[in-house]
């Protein structure tokens, strides 16, 4: 399989993965052959169903793998075009690249200011304060609650404490992992509209990692969709939504007008093209 | 009166060296959620150690102190890089056991270095008799008295102010993710068990002066662990209090009531506190959250 | 319509629950009638789950009434919820994580066993039977989910997905006459959704078993519900069918927004 | 003809076993170790029959810790309950063997249920804490114990004539114990693969999702503790009979960690880590021993006194290397084997 | 055909807490009898044939004891015991050995049990506890007339034998008894029990720890500023602990049936652990070298009584009718038909706190 790449030839790559292979406890391969790309600056999303691998892909970057057994049996992780896929995770923050991992995962005994300050544990006591400060003002809502142990937090706050948490390690490339999982619509779109304001505000290059296919696609530029831990289809977000086969799966979109009610879906599986 | 206060006074100095122990218990428990049985064998080693030296050296107090904590850092930093570091991320209970064989090789490698046979551990000036009013402790008795404090008072100031100790809480609750933010979970560790062997160096250094070097000085070990429990697992200064405050209830016990009833007072009352505050006194509670 | 089908399934009357000072769930009454899907929704961190946790027992409440089919609960042991035919899932998996899926599906069959302990350990006659029965029920739920392939992988290896239908394999094989589920398409893709969809209405059908859900999905809680409860703060601040409250507009300010109501 | 991993019925998925192979080896293994004593020297028959009484002894903390994660730092005291609930029955009630054997575990059982109690609202090592408090107070208890007990002096036991057989000599009690043995190792493998089991298990994984399926937390922690310790109880007693002696020394502290170094380096929470771990720990001593004096009398004899702490350093740097090696113990080593042999030469 | 015994060799066995807490104890014992073993070997060993030693270490917990015994015994074979360890651990493997009919000594510890009745193969040599310390208490009772007295022992078997002998005496000598306190084997602080004995206005005190305990004891004594005689048992004779108790030490006193060091009549044996054993080894050495190495000559001499054609059966006889054995290390011992206890004769001894030593007291 030859390495996707972005149509556009500009600035080398903020990420990019070539023909990783993951094997689990050395018998089972949750990922092969897939390599993606993150420009500067771009929203990359990563769709896929349950079980795919996306969050595989994601704890490769991030060098977390070996905590559950896990190895990068083939292929390279470049980092701003440095390899990484043989270091480990804080050499990896340390190098600009951090992650919102899937469920939050906050520190669930300590304060929201304790979390945030873990974040920075690689930053000088002057930035510590800044880059607070700064997450204060992107989430109003945890300079109130900064003294409150995270485990009490509502999902919404404990996203944006994660997201907040990330923050503060001053990254360049920030990787989410599902970062809508749970949350009321109302918070769902602000969380997403945050990823905007800091793409648009900050130049972060965000690798996202979702299941809310549309507004996945809304935001980013270019998309990937894993199955069975390959990559099967890629293109801009343009070219995905207009894709059959993505329409439907991902997007509840049929060839009929409006959209399907869940109720009315048939009791069969279509097959789908890029499995065959 | 008098034998009142005689009996706290001197259940201060032994209480002095459970707290000192028992805050090396919570220090490594803090930072990464184990509890190393070898805690006690630390201290003996050190002990030892710094006996050696201090006998080639000569026997100044101050130093004997410095060198006591200076080997117990460095046997810490040793154990935690030769074993503890490749255990990172295995199952609480594997690590855990690792710390028990961990025990039993130090216990062996003492009586192999240095012989079964009792010897004292000659501190100048550390046997003088310093009089209180009516009451006499032994100059050893009082410094290590006052090295708890000292040690407490630090140990405030650095889980309170510094952003290691946060980074070491947040190793405890979630290695992995700790590891996702940056924080070095190997270096954690290697702090936690530099200082809590500095600590545990400390109290074998001084029950060696105070009651003799033997192979059985691990046994403060097992002493200190119940003052822990009391303290909560996760609170460094309450398991420094709870010793002191074991040190004192024995003592009371021992000077009051039948005598045989002395070694499990400390166990029926971490047993009725457990009842009431199931996380000891200080400790953090449980987040149970579906 | 026979009487019978006349009592809810669950009728919970002015349920408060405190936590220290806040009041996560305050004067909160809801009623589920046999055969119904019903929806509760709500802002993240109004309740919602809490109020799972009081009808399903894991947390006693601390004021009101909740009768489950003419039973009135109070006084009850939390695990004593599972007999009263109470089935649930959890929105932060609480799958047993050493256990391979078959093993956890069984435990979920936990009350239906009656051999006495004791004949466990010679696992013959009684015991043996009964197992084998139990076997039989989780197999054919296996069928039904369409988990076949992950049967005997211990759940800690599989993806967030997977998992999540586990715990509703769990659930089911409770064979409770009312289910809870806890965002249970959270994190899953449109196709999947529409499976879980499928089975919830499968679910209701089939068994005959009402379903209690709490979802962010909108398209889920219109496409399926029955009736909406919605919860904002503790309170119950709006309750009817899917349209009635999408169109509400408390309901829009405080949960759905502008543009959620139809994302 | 049937082939592979076919099922035709329901009730081949409950078996303990579906492999031929499996089924073949357990019966030669224990041909094996019922011929055993026809040829094995007194010597190694006797260490065969520590490890078989041992195993139980072991099966109780699985039981407790494996299965239903309660760690317990106490867990010797009830073998000395079981210990002296033996000697007792026997020297000073005059009660048959086999009534003081059952006694032996229904005592501990019961004390069991008591210690079983502070489980209920602690976690973890605070639990661990309370069954270490546990062994002091019954060490204190039968120290008091005047008459009864014996006090510091113990109680000296003969080796009695149980259903029959007289223990007296040492290939009977082998087999004894190996029946034991083997009733215990079914037993909990029963137990495992009952809903009981599987509730013991859920609660060590979650104990709120396990209430919401009806189970319930007080019932099963105490039948947890219950199980557990009626097995150590009875192996207690079996030691009692094997020592022909009764005396706290002889249950110090260190076999509480003995016990768990079993439960962890077999494996937590199998049946079979439980036998591997037991003959590991319980053989290990005599491998570096045996070792040291195959290298030599004379080298023995130069180091005099350092020979029995270089044994002990080595047994400590065995399970740690152990455990660095493989931290899910000998249950998953045996699983690899297995595995490579299964699949050899094709991986994957 | 005897086992243990070939043509050219004869095996022993020793088995001996070699580590745990009284490993000090097992060890010295250890060499005592290696010293007797090769004295033997280099007169040509015992009517020709060599002698083995095989040495086991039980660590002092009882059912290592009985682990190791069987294995001496069925597996190694030996001949004989010259040593079966502590109290609880010869308890514990007494059936198998009286079952197994081997000359057994038992040098480290006595106690009622071994000797009373006599068991065919079983030879005491040394005081039981409780003896000693009768004799320590009533020496000690005569020196200083009308105290009032306290008691503080261990736990266990040991401890209990010490409260036994001073119970005895106090009753013989109708004792004013203020304290009487037990203690948890392994306990470190006795801050609690000595202000106690000071509060019930103990005049003398019998300090019934192992080691450590007696001179934690003392010096806690020395701290609050009571001074009264104490008296420690023989267990306490090595010559660290002198040292240890320093000033402390100055009102202590013990018994012992085995020669002083110093002495001139344990001069043969000092030159012999000089020739046998090694400057390391001899750092190791002390009183219970003395009882490892009389324990034995007196199997030794039993075996050459014997002559060639050596039998378990032959040497118990004959250790039976063992008189006045000058051994060297302490005053004569012999055995009778019906007692096979060996007990030498008892000296108070004081410690010497300047010397670190003990000293006879006069
Ligand atoms: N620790 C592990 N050990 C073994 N297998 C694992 C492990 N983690 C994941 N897997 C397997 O790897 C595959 C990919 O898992 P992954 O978590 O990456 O999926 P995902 O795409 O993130 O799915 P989801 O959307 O459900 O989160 C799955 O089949 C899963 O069963
Ligand atoms: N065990 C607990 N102890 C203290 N406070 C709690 C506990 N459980 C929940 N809370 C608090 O109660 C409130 C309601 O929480 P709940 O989990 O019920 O919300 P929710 O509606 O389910 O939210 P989400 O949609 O994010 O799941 C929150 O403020 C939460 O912090
Ligand atoms: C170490 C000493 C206390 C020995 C003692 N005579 C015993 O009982 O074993
Ligand atoms: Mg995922
Ligand atoms: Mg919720």
């Amino acid at each position: 399989m030859t390495p996707h790449t972005a149509a556009s030839a500009s600035p080398a790559p903020a990420l990019a993965i070539h023909n990783i292979q993951v094997v689990y406890g050395g018998a089972i391969e949750a990922v092969r052959d897939v390599s993606l790309e993150v420009r500067p600056g771009q929203i990359v999303a990563l769709l896929g169903s349950n079980g795919a691998g996306k969050s595989t892909v994601l704890k490769a970057v991030s060098g977390v793998l070996d905590a559950e057994d896990g190895v990068i049996e083939k292929g390279s992780i470049l980092l701003g075009g440095r390899a990484v896929e043989k270091d480990p995770a804080p050499a990896i923050v340390r190098q600009g690249m951090v992650q919102v991992p899937e469920g939050r995962r906050l520190f669930q005994t300590l304060t929201v200011e304790e979390n945030l300050i873990t974040g920075a544990h690689l930053q000088s006591a002057a930035h510590l304060a800044q880059t607070r400060d700064e997450v204060f003002a992107l989430f109003p809502r945890l300079a109130e609650m900064r003294q409150t142990t995270a485990g009490y937090l509502s999902g919404g706050e404990q996203q944006m404490v994660a997201i907040g948490r990330a923050l503060m390690s001053r990254p360049k490339v920030l990787a989410l992992d599902e970062p809508s999982l749970g949350l009321a619509p109302l918070v769902v779109s602000e969380i997403f509209r945050c990823i905007q304001t800091l793409r648009e505000t900050t130049g972060l290059t965000i690798l996202l990692v979702e299941q809310n296919a549309s507004r996945a696609l809304a935001i980013a530029d270019y998309a990937y969709i894993m199955e069975n831990g390959r990559v099967v289809l890629d293109g801009t977000s343009e070219q995905l939504r207009r894709n059959a086969d993505v329409r439907e799966f991902y997007l509840g979109l049929s060839s009929q007008p409006g959209r399907t009610s869940m109720k009315d879906v048939k009791h069969y599986k279509r097959r789908k093209r890029w499995l065959s | 009166m008098n034998y009142f206060i005689e009996l706290v006074v001197s259940g201060l100095a032994i209480g002095a060296i459970y707290g000192l122990v028992a805050m090396s218990f919570a220090v490594i428990f803090k930072a990464t959620g184990i509890v190393n049985f070898a805690q006690g064998e630390m201290g003996m080693l050190t002990a030892y150690t710094s006996w050696s030296i201090a006998t080639a050296l000569g026997t100044d107090a101050v130093s004997t102190i410095v060198v006591a904590v200076a080997v117990g850092a460095a046997l810490g930093l040793v154990c935690e890089r030769l074993i503890m570091r490749p255990m990172l991320g295995e199952p609480v209970l594997s690590v855990v056991l690792v710390t028990v064989g961990l025990a039993v090789v130090l216990r062996a490698l003492v009586t192999l270095i240095w012989g079964a046979a009792p010897h004292k551990f000659n501190v100048e000036g550390a046997d003088t008799i310093v009089h209180l009013g009516d009451i006499g402790l032994r100059a050893s008795q009082l410094t290590v008295i006052a090295a708890l404090l000292v040690a407490i008072g630090g140990f405030w100031f650095f889980l309170r102010h510094s952003r290691f100790g946060v980074a070491m809480r947040a190793v405890a609750a979630d290695e992995k993710t700790a590891r996702l933010m940056g924080v070095s979970t190997a270096r954690v560790q290697a702090v936690a068990w530099a200082s809590a062997s500095g600590l545990a160096g400390l109290a074998g250094a001084f029950f060696a002066v105070i009651y003799g070097l033997a192979p059985t000085i691990y046994e403060i070990g097992l002493k200190a662990f119940p003052a822990t429990v009391l303290g909560g697992f996760d609170s460094v200064l309450g398991s420094a209090f709870s010793g002191l405050f074991i040190g004192v209830l024995e003592n009371l016990v021992g000077g009051y009531l039948p005598s045989t009833l002395k070694e499990i007072a400390g166990f029926l009352l971490i047993l009725v506190v457990l009842m009431v505050r199931p996380f000891g006194l200080f400790g953090e509670k449980r987040i149970e959250r579906v | 319509m026979s009487a019978a089908q006349q009592t809810p399934v669950l009728e919970a009357t002015r349920i408060s629950k405190r936590f220290g000072g806040v009041k996560a769930v305050n004067e909160v009454s809801l009623k589920v009638m046999p055969g119904e899907i019903v929806s509760l929704i709500g802002p993240n961190g109004a309740g919602k789950t809490t109020t799972f946790n009081l009808v399903s027992g894991v947390l006693p409440p601390s004021e009101g009434r909740i009768v489950f089919q003419g039973r009135d609960t109070a006084g009850l042991k939390s695990h004593q919820f599972a007999n009263l035919g109470i089935g649930r899932t959890f929105q932060n998996l609480a799958l047993f994580r050493h256990g391979t899926v078959v093993e956890n599906l069984l435990v979920g069959r936990h009350i239906h066993f009656r051999y006495p302990v004791w004949e466990a350990l010679a696992f013959w006659g009684r015991s043996r039977r009964e197992e084998i029965a139990a076997r039989e029920k989780v197999e054919r739920i296996i069928e039904f989910l369409e988990i076949e392939e992950l049967r005997d992988k211990p759940v800690s290896q599989l993806a967030y997905g997977q998992q999540k239908r586990v715990e509703l394999g769990r659930a089911l094989a409770c064979e409770p006459s009312l289910l809870l589920l806890d965002e249970i398409v959270a994190g899953m893709n449109r196709e999947e959704k529409e499976d879980i969809a499928r089975f919830t209405l499968d679910i209701r059908d089939e068994f005959g078993i009402a379903v209690l859900m709490i979802e962010h999905d909108m398209q889920v809680v219109m496409d399926l519900s029955d009736r909406v409860y919605v919860l904002d703060f503790g309170c119950l601040i709006a309750e009817g069918t899917p349209a009635e409250v999408a169109a509400n507009p408390a309901v829009l300010a405080a949960y759905l927004g502008e543009e959620g109501a139809h994302a | 003809m049937r082939s592979g991993f076919f099922k035709q019925s329901y009730g081949e998925l409950v078996v303990l076993t579906d492999s031929p192979a499996v089924k073949g080896w357990t019966v030669a293994l224990l041909a094996a170790l019922a011929l055993a004593p026809f040829v094995l020297g007194n010597f190694m028959l006797s260490h065969l029959t520590v490890i078989l009484f041992t195993t139980v002894g072991a099966l109780g903390l699985m039981v407790l810790t494996g299965f239903t994660g309660l760690i317990s730092l106490g867990h010797v005291g009830f073998l000395m309950l079981g210990g002296y609930a033996y000697a007792i029955a026997v020297t000073r009630w005059g009660l048959p063997a086999e009534v003081a054997l059952l006694l032996s575990a229904a005592l501990p059982a019961l004390f069991g249920l008591i210690v079983g109690i502070p489980s209920l609202r602690l976690h973890g090592l605070y639990l661990a804490i309370t069954t270490l408090a546990f062994a002091h107070i019954v060490t204190a208890g039968i120290l008091a114990g005047g008459e009864l007990t014996g006090g510091g002096s113990g109680i000296m036991v003969d080796r009695p004539v149980v259903l029959g057989m007289d223990l007296s000599s040492d290939r009977a009690f082998y087999w004894f114990c190996l029946g034991v043995c083997a009733l215990a190792v079914l037993a909990v493998l029963n137990l495992r693969r009952s809903y009981a089991g599987r509730a013991l298990v859920a609660v060590r994984d979650n104990d709120i999702a396990a209430r919401t399926m009806g189970i319930s937390l007080v019932h099963y922690k105490l039948l947890a503790f219950l199980i557990s310790a009626a097995l150590t109880g009875l192996a207690g007693g079996l030691m009692a009979i094997y020592m022909s002696f009764v005396s706290v020394e002889g249950y110090p502290f260190l076999l509480s960690i003995e016990a768990l170094a079993i439960v962890i380096v077999g494996g937590i929470g199998s049946v079979l880590g439980a036998v591997l771990g037991t003959v590991f720990i319980v053989t290990l001593p005599e491998v570096f021993s045996s070792l040291m004096s195959f290298l030599g009398g004379r080298l023995a004899d130069t180091m005099t006194t350092s020979a029995h702490e270089i044994k002990t350093v080595l047994y400590g740097v065995a399970i740690i290397a152990f455990l660095r090696f493989d931290p899910r113990g000998l249950r998953g080593i045996w699983h690899d084997l297995r595995h490579t042999w299964v699949h050899w030469p094709l991986r994957y | 055909q005897q086992q243990g015994v070939t043509d050219t060799e004869i095996v022993l066995g020793d088995i001996l807490p070699l580590s745990g807490p009284p490993a000090l104890l097992g060890v010295a014992h250890n060499l005592g009898v290696k010293v007797a073993v090769a004295e033997a070997n280099a007169a040509g060993g015992i009517n020709g044939r060599k002698l083995r030693l095989i040495t086991e270490d039980d660590g002092y917990v009882p059912s290592r004891t009985i682990q190791g015994v069987r294995k001496l015994v069925n597996s190694d074979k030996i001949f004989a015991f010259t040593s079966i360890s502590g109290t609880a651990q010869s308890q514990a493997a007494m059936s198998i050995i009286k079952q197994s009919g081997l000359p057994a000594m038992a040098p480290i510890t006595t106690y009622e049990g071994l000797y009373k009745p006599a068991i065919k193969n079983v030879f005491a040599v040394g005081y039981d506890m409780r003896e000693a310390v009768y004799g320590l208490v009533s020496m000690m009772a005569d020196r200083y007339p009308n105290k009032k007295w306290a008691v503080i022992s261990q736990d266990d078997e040991y401890g209990e034998n010490v409260r036994d002998g001073f119970e005895r005496v106090a009753k013989e000598k109708k004792l004013q008894v203020v304290s009487s306190q037990i203690f948890k084997k392994g306990q470190s602080d006795f801050s609690s029990e000595i202000l106690k004995v000071k509060q019930s206005g103990a005049e003398a005190l019998m300090a019934g720890g192992v080691l450590g305990e007696n001179i934690t004891m003392t010096k806690e004594l020395e701290r609050i500023g009571h001074k009264i005689p104490v008296g420690v048992t023989y267990v306490s004779r090595v010559p660290a602990s002198a040292k240890m108790m320093g000033s402390a030490g100055e009102n202590v006193y013990t018994v012992d049936y085995v020669y002083l060091e110093s002495s001139p009549e344990a001069k043969g044996f000092m030159d012999k652990m000089e020739k046998y054993l090694t400057a390391e080894e001899r750092g190791r050495a002390n009183r219970y070298s003395f009882t490892g190495y009389a324990a034995t000559r007196a199997l030794f001499t039993a075996m050459e009584r014997c002559g060639k054609a050596l039998t378990a059966d032959c040497t118990n006889a004959e250790l039976a009718k063992l008189k006045n054995l000058e051994t060297g290390a302490m005053t004569p011992i012999g055995f009778t038909a019906e007692n096979h206890l060996a007990a030498p004769k008892l000296f108070l001894l004081k410690a010497d706190p300047a010397a670190s030593t003990y000293k006879l007291a006069q």
